[in-house]
């Protein structure tokens, strides 16, 4: 071995030097791209929560705000498992974006919505959130979607003041104002979605063995402390769980069947709503169904089946929602459906379109009420006023202390290949479960907020 | 070059040039604005875990196909340990010294008991069996979401500059400083060992592994210390990454981020920890570089979504199959074998524009541990040696 | 056997070298072989024999040089083409295949040569002219005795009716007897059919036994090229080469 | 004892999937000394073509065949395009570049055919057939376990019965001497990438139209799990593919059901551990393993 090791020797001298070279020529090529992209670095970098004291106060911080645009930037999952159910939404919001453009935007600027890919990997998340903030500038996060992408950016956002509005996920975390002052979420969340289910099931069926399949994370979970604000601890006549790994609920559904499970509650995302719909009907065992409204989209579904036996299997599937529904056809999604056609491609129209589009309206008129130079500090104070509407079907909740955007929800049925609402409402605060009106808001300036 | 340190030789050389390239790293900070030194300290985190998965491929031969759980491994341990020291009031340094160290003790016992276990493992074996292990990655953090927080991960308290940096530099420039200390320390460390006899007998192990036994190497034994150290190496990334990030989650360490591993690793050349920074560098700067490439054209929305992040997928796919068919050396043998073995390879163009490329013919990032795998030709009689004896 | 008509080889090697990129193993041979010669190419361990052997069989590159077998020139051929030009090698050790059973190597022998109930009479005669085989046709390669394996491995490239057999070292760990009885199946194969033997051997003695010439190798040359008699009693050269 | 006799059913059906991917892995191991961990997304892209197949031809069978031909001719362009330059590369470039496959085959289908899942249809109903009260197999998982047990016999029979299948084994034992017994080693070599891939393919279109539906990443967990059998069986053993497969099947539905669908993955990667430890080439595997 001897000789090799004086041929290391004498060798790694050469090496020494090379490995500086090495680490020369890549923090080259780091400061090369940094040179060719890095703003002018006199600026007082705002986005650091560090400098940001510096800055000037009064007059508020309107970073991302041109005299005639808007930026504002979203992750969410365009490549990856996750994509498939989510990449519309993404796509609705910025047709949406670009009808409001071309008719004049907010206050005469139009917005510049920047979405960003992020594989529902939250390493990732972290990265293009920091683009979108500190090399894209933004004025808000608007939409960022999941709950592990986004709780990983939660912390980073509201060091630094950036607005982070309507969360794309039923996760309670987003509605804590005291923690996280400039986070604000959209989804009703999936405690208040478990409750109301639950509550329907109560009030519909007052018989029957409630039961709850649920994925093996916090959205289960969330569901099923929701089912128990409404039947107690231990009020499930059967809990099982899924791993998203695992596309197969035979097991599970079996175990239901056992059970002798008559309504089962399902926290499920639609390709698992589908899978369960379609394994139980392989045993020929038709429960009834009642789904958050993450996993009862019922166009999504009904790909997820096949044309063919979709509509049949799906007939009665419960589901809640608080946006216009498909199946309603009011005025609201006959302006989506125009948009979609007109600036989507003519996409599939389905549920995400709607939620995708609803966001950017909200958003839109929270900017038109932060005034005509918006900032930071007023879009807080339009969001927080409690004066927004949004187009939800129930009372959109924003205040100082909500950051929730909708504390309740409505039920909805599929009949006939129609999904629309039934009639009922709930609404769940401080944990009680109450029966209310679905209050839908009605259209007005073509749902172009600022033009009025 | 040894005008540029006389005196110094062995270990104590690559001590000090582990430290000197620290420093110089720490100084390049200050040219680059706080989104790139956040790139910046995610690029050096990463560079720990490829330059202990380098090492262990490149010079015993074990291939590893789960070495981002065994980042998730040091960043959960990390995570806990700082969590648990912010509940007794610690904060700052001491808290971030106390979550190295649970990030370092746990790695370390982990990368023991998974390489007792792959030291008995041939390379698909064991490449089957990490496989396996990130696959369990997501299972097992939802089998104890009481403890490591299911799908959502940890969240660690807020790092900010300490008081006497906090006039000079901003958050993320601190963030890069600690990441490039964590990698510094680690690197240098396994510099150390591929340069000592202990790297020695690992190359002697990959080569034949019975010949070396034969000879008096403990080859189980080289391999087990050798898979503990890559653990460790990744477990310092994984720890970097998640006091950078303040948080960790499984989905942040999919079978997909460590194949990008593999990627980096054999890209950059195996068995070269320069070609380990190269590699690094390149899985975090090539899917930015494909985006803005892709954003100069004008492409339907649908099409444009169906390429962002398949294109760069594809892009490291082919770089794979590429490096190792074509040069197996990585980017760190471009320009490597003057006047030696075969003849001089073309000048290829570099990947990374004319700051590199003006450094490749004459500064290889290479050394001389890449060209007894590659030169390894000249010796490669091989008369293949039948089974059937 | 018998009804088979005689065509040994004729063989011609020409400034053949073999190098694995270092020191040459093989210099510039030349070898010229008669249709129906044995001829014993001899030498120390390391001396080239079994590299020219392996050359012959094309498992291995010449750097330079070329290889004839009847006037045509085989050097760019690929190893099974050789064979099924009626080249065969028996590599040193014993080659068989161990997975497979006694009539399963020697089908594979005759896989490219015979068809249907030829394959089985061409097999039949094997088990004739090796009886220990007969009897343990369907046992694995791996459960046969080091002397049953190299009669497998022999009567294996034999089944193939070749023109040319190269054989490595057959007698290398066989007890005396058995190797006196290999030789002797090589040599009647030989005078029965023609074939032409090039055989590599360490064990001088039984390998002149049998041969018509002999070529001694050192260190990748031919330092003497003899008929068999001859070598035999050059006693100044076996001392030099062949250290007896 | 009627959720445990269901539970066997299942897990048997799925199991006889796996066991045929396993085989699969088998095939092209015994051919080439190499696990081809681009087996899963070379599969997949064969049922990518059999699910084109059958939307334009309308029949299940024609896009099944056709699945099975493309694997087949998939097994045959990697095989000579790629897998065949990395012998005289690096000890691990089979698996690197089989890595880099998978990367290149995922990112194109997800341009081609974008992230959704596409419903595939099954040629028989899947609603199980009741044993008294208890459901236990459908039509379907029938319809599997025939294929399955009906493609080990073909290849069972194929590998000890003809002549082409002792030049296979030959081959992969001893390719040098088969060569020099005019053996065209090489070309055994691209059989059995033909034959695994085409295997595979077959295992691959067996599985989806029971899952979701088919995206790029339909068969990544398939994979594993065949992995796993193969591992567990022996991978020179496709007898221990067979009943690894049904064991592993079993084993993972059984703890889906009685403990938790999470503990399924853990339980897998325990499973290979404990095997790779105890008996490292495999609980059927007749001799040692050998090194890669």
């Amino acid at each position: 071995m001897s000789p090799q090791k004086e041929r290391g020797d004498t060798m790694s001298q050469r090496s020494t030097a090379r490995r500086i070279a090495a680490f020369a020529s890549a923090s080259a090529v780091l400061v090369a791209l940094a040179g060719c992209s890095t703003p002018a670095t006199e600026d007082p970098e705002p986005t650091s929560s560090d400098t940001a004291s510096d800055a000037p106060v009064e007059t508020g911080d309107s970073t991302g705000i041109t005299d005639d645009t808007v930026t504002i930037g979203t992750h969410t999952p365009l490549t990856g498992p996750a994509a498939a159910g989510y990449s519309s939404i993404s796509a609705a919001a910025t047709a949406y974006f670009e009808y409001l453009n071309e008719n004049g935007g907010v206050h005469g600027r139009s917005i510049e919505y920047i979405v960003k890919d992020d594989g529902y990997n939250p390493a990732t998340t972290q990265t293009v959130v920091r683009e979108l903030v500190q090399q894209d500038e933004v004025f808000a996060i608007v939409n960022g979607l999941g709950t592990p992408t986004h709780s990983s950016v939660l912390d980073y956002l509201n060091e630094n003041e950036v607005p982070d509005l309507f969360v794309a996920s039923g996760a309670i975390a987003w509605n804590r104002p005291d923690t996280y002052p400039f986070t604000f979420g959209f989804n009703a969340d999936y405690v208040v979605e478990g409750a109301a289910l639950t509550q329907y099931a109560v009030d519909e069926y007052p018989d029957a063995a409630i039961c709850l399949l649920g994925q093996d994370d916090d959205f289960g979970d969330a569901m099923i402390q929701g089912a128990e604000l409404v039947l107690g601890a231990d009020g499930l006549a059967h809990v099982e769980r899924y791993s998203v790994s695992n596309q197969d609920l035979t097991a599970q559904i079996g175990a239901m069947q056992a059970a002798g499970c008559e309504v089962n509650l399902l926290a499920t995302i639609n390709g698992f709503t589908a899978l369960a719909l379609g394994t139980s009907a392989q045993f020929g065992w038709f429960p009834m169904w009642f789904s958050s409204s993450s996993g009862a989209d019922y166009p999504t579904l009904v790909t997820y089946l096949g044309e063919d036996v979709g509509p049949q299997l799906l007939q009665g599937l419960v589901g809640t929602n608080y946006l216009p529904s498909l199946g309603g056809e009011d005025e609201w999604v006959a302006l989506f459906r125009q948009v979609n056609d007109e600036y989507n491609d003519g996409a599939p129209f389905d549920g995400n379109t709607i939620y995708g589009m609803s966001v950017a309206y909200l958003f839109a008129e929270a900017l038109a009420a932060a005034g005509e130079d918006p900032t930071r500090e007023s879009l807080m104070e339009a969001l927080t006023s409690g004066a927004l509407v949004g187009n939800g079907t129930v009372p959109l909740s924003f205040s100082d202390t909500v950051h929730a955007a909708f504390l309740g929800v409505g039920i909805t049925q599929v009949d006939q290949g129609v999904q629309d609402y039934v009639g009922s409402a709930y609404s769940v605060v401080d944990g009680v479960v109450s029966a209310t009106e679905l209050a839908p808001v009605a259209l007005e300036n073509m749902g172009l907020p600022a033009a009025g | 070059m040894n005008r540029i340190a006389p005196a110094l030789t062995g270990t104590r050389r690559t001590i000090v040039f582990g430290a000197v390239l620290t420093v110089l790293a720490i100084a390049g900070t200050f040219g680059l604005d706080p989104y790139r030194n956040f790139q910046l300290a995610t690029i050096v985190a990463y560079f720990c875990a490829v330059a202990g998965l380098t090492l262990l491929v490149g010079l015993t031969g074990q291939l590893s196909l789960g070495h981002a759980a065994l980042m998730a491994v040091g960043g959960y341990a990390y995570a806990l340990t700082a969590n648990l020291a912010t509940d007794w009031g610690l904060d700052g340094v001491p808290r971030f010294l106390l979550g190295m160290l649970g990030a370092l003790v746990v790695s370390t016992v982990h990368g023991l008991l998974l390489g007792l276990a792959g030291a008995r493992l041939q390379g698909p074996y064991l490449a089957g069996v990490t496989l396996a292990i990130a696959i369990a990655l997501p299972a097992v953090t939802a089998q104890f979401s009481g403890v490591l927080g299911g799908d959502q991960g940890l969240q660690i308290a807020y790092e900010g500059v300490p008081e006497i940096f906090s006039r000079l530099i901003v958050v993320e420039q601190w963030h890069a400083w600690v990441s490039i200390l964590i990698a510094g320390v680690v690197v240098t460390a396994l510099a150390a060992v591929r340069r000592s006899a202990l790297g020695l007998k690992m190359r002697a192990v990959r080569d034949d592994e019975t010949a070396a036994r034969l000879s008096g190497v403990p080859a189980a034994r080289v391999k087990v210390i050798a898979f503990t150290l890559s653990s460790v190496a990744a477990g310092a990334g994984g720890a970097a990454l998640c006091f950078v990030t303040q948080s960790i989650s499984p989905g942040a360490y999919t079978l997909a981020f460590s194949l990008l591993l593999v990627v980096a690793a054999v890209v950059g050349g195996l068995g070269s920890i320069g070609g380990a920074a190269l590699g690094a560098a390149l899985i975090v700067l090539l899917p930015w570089l494909v985006g803005t490439v892709t954003d100069a054209f004008e492409m339907s929305a649908d099409l444009e979504q169906r390429l962002s992040g398949n294109l760069g997928l594809l892009v490291f796919g082919g770089l794979l199959i590429v490096v190792m068919l074509a040069r197996p050396g990585g980017l760190a043998s471009i320009g490597l074998r003057r006047g030696r073995g075969r003849t001089a390879p073309p000048r290829s163009p570099s990947p990374f524009g004319p700051a590199a490329s003006a450094a490749a013919p004459t500064d290889s990032p290479a050394d001389e541990a890449d060209t007894d795998r590659t030169g390894v030709k000249e010796v490669a009689v091989h008369v293949p040696t039948e089974r059937e004896r | 056997m018998t009804t088979r008509t005689a065509t040994g080889a004729e063989v011609s090697i020409t400034g053949l070298t073999v190098g694995y990129g270092g020191e040459p193993v093989l210099h510039g041979i030349n070898l010229d072989m008669k249709p129906g010669e044995i001829v014993a190419v001899l030498g120390a361990n390391g001396a080239g024999k079994s590299t020219l052997l392996r050359t012959l069989a094309g498992l291995v590159r010449p750097t330079a040089g070329t290889i004839d077998l009847f006037r045509s020139d085989i050097t760019g051929l690929r190893t099974e083409d050789r064979a099924r030009r009626g080249l065969a090698l028996v590599p040193d050790g014993q080659s068989v295949v161990a997975e497979l059973s006694v009539d399963e190597n020697l089908r594979l022998g005759a896989l490219w040569r015979h068809r249907g109930p030829a394959r089985a009479r061409a097999i039949g005669r094997v088990y004739e002219l090796f009886e220990p085989l007969d009897r343990r046709r369907s046992s694995a390669g791996h459960q046969l005795s080091g002397g049953e394996r190299q009669m497998l491995a022999i009567g294996r490239a034999l089944v193939a009716e070749p023109t040319l057999l190269a054989v490595d070292e057959p007698s290398l760990g066989l007890a005396p007897r058995v190797v006196a009885d290999l030789m002797a199946v090589l040599r009647d194969a030989s005078a029965r059919t023609g074939l032409t033997i090039l055989l590599a051997e360490q064990n001088v003695t039984s390998a002149l036994s049998i041969a018509d010439r002999g070529v001694v190798l050192s260190l990748g040359r031919i330092v003497a090229d003899a008929p068999a008699e001859t070598l035999s009693n050059d006693a100044a050269l076996r001392h030099a080469y062949l250290g007896f | 004892m009627d959720h445990l006799l269901f539970l066997l059913a299942t897990g048997l059906a799925r199991g006889a999937i796996f066991a045929l991917f396993a085989l699969s892995l088998v095939l092209i191991w015994r051919a080439a000394r190499i696990i081809n961990f681009a087996q899963g997304a070379m599969a997949l892209v064969a049922t990518y073509v059999a699910f084109a197949v059958t939307g334009l031809s309308g029949s299940y069978w024609v896009g099944l065949t056709a699945g099975i031909l493309a694997g087949a001719v998939i097994g045959f362009g990697v095989e000579r395009g790629l897998m065949r330059f990395t012998k005289d590369s690096h000890p691990l470039a089979g698996i690197i570049v089989a890595i880099g496959l998978v990367m290149v085959l995922q990112a194109l289908l997800g341009i081609f055919f974008g992230q959704q899942h596409r419903p595939m249809q099954t040629p028989f109903s899947d609603s199980p057939l009741l044993w008294g009260d208890t459901p236990l197999l459908s039509p379907y998982d029938l319809f599997v376990l025939v294929v399955a047990l009906g493609v080990m016999g073909v290849m069972a029979l194929l590998f000890n019965r003809t002549s082409l299948g002792l030049q296979l084994r030959a081959s992969a034992f001893a390719p040098e001497v088969s060569r020099v017994l005019g053996v065209r080693v090489s070309r055994m070599v691209t059989i059995g990438w033909m034959l695994s891939a085409a295997v595979a393919a077959l295992a691959a279109m067996l599985l989806v139209p029971t899952e979701l539906g088919l995206n790029p990443h339909s068969t990544d967990v398939l994979f594993i799990y065949a992995f796993t059998v193969a591992v567990v069986g022996g991978l020179d053993s496709p007898v221990g593919a067979l009943i690894g497969g049904l064991v592993v099947g079993v084993a993972m539905t059984l703890v889906t059901g009685y403990i938790g669908a999470t503990v399924a993955p853990i339980g897998v990667l325990v499973l290979l551990l404990l095997v790779l430890l105890v008996r490292p080439g495999g609980i059927f595997s007749m001799r040692e393993a050998r090194s890669a």
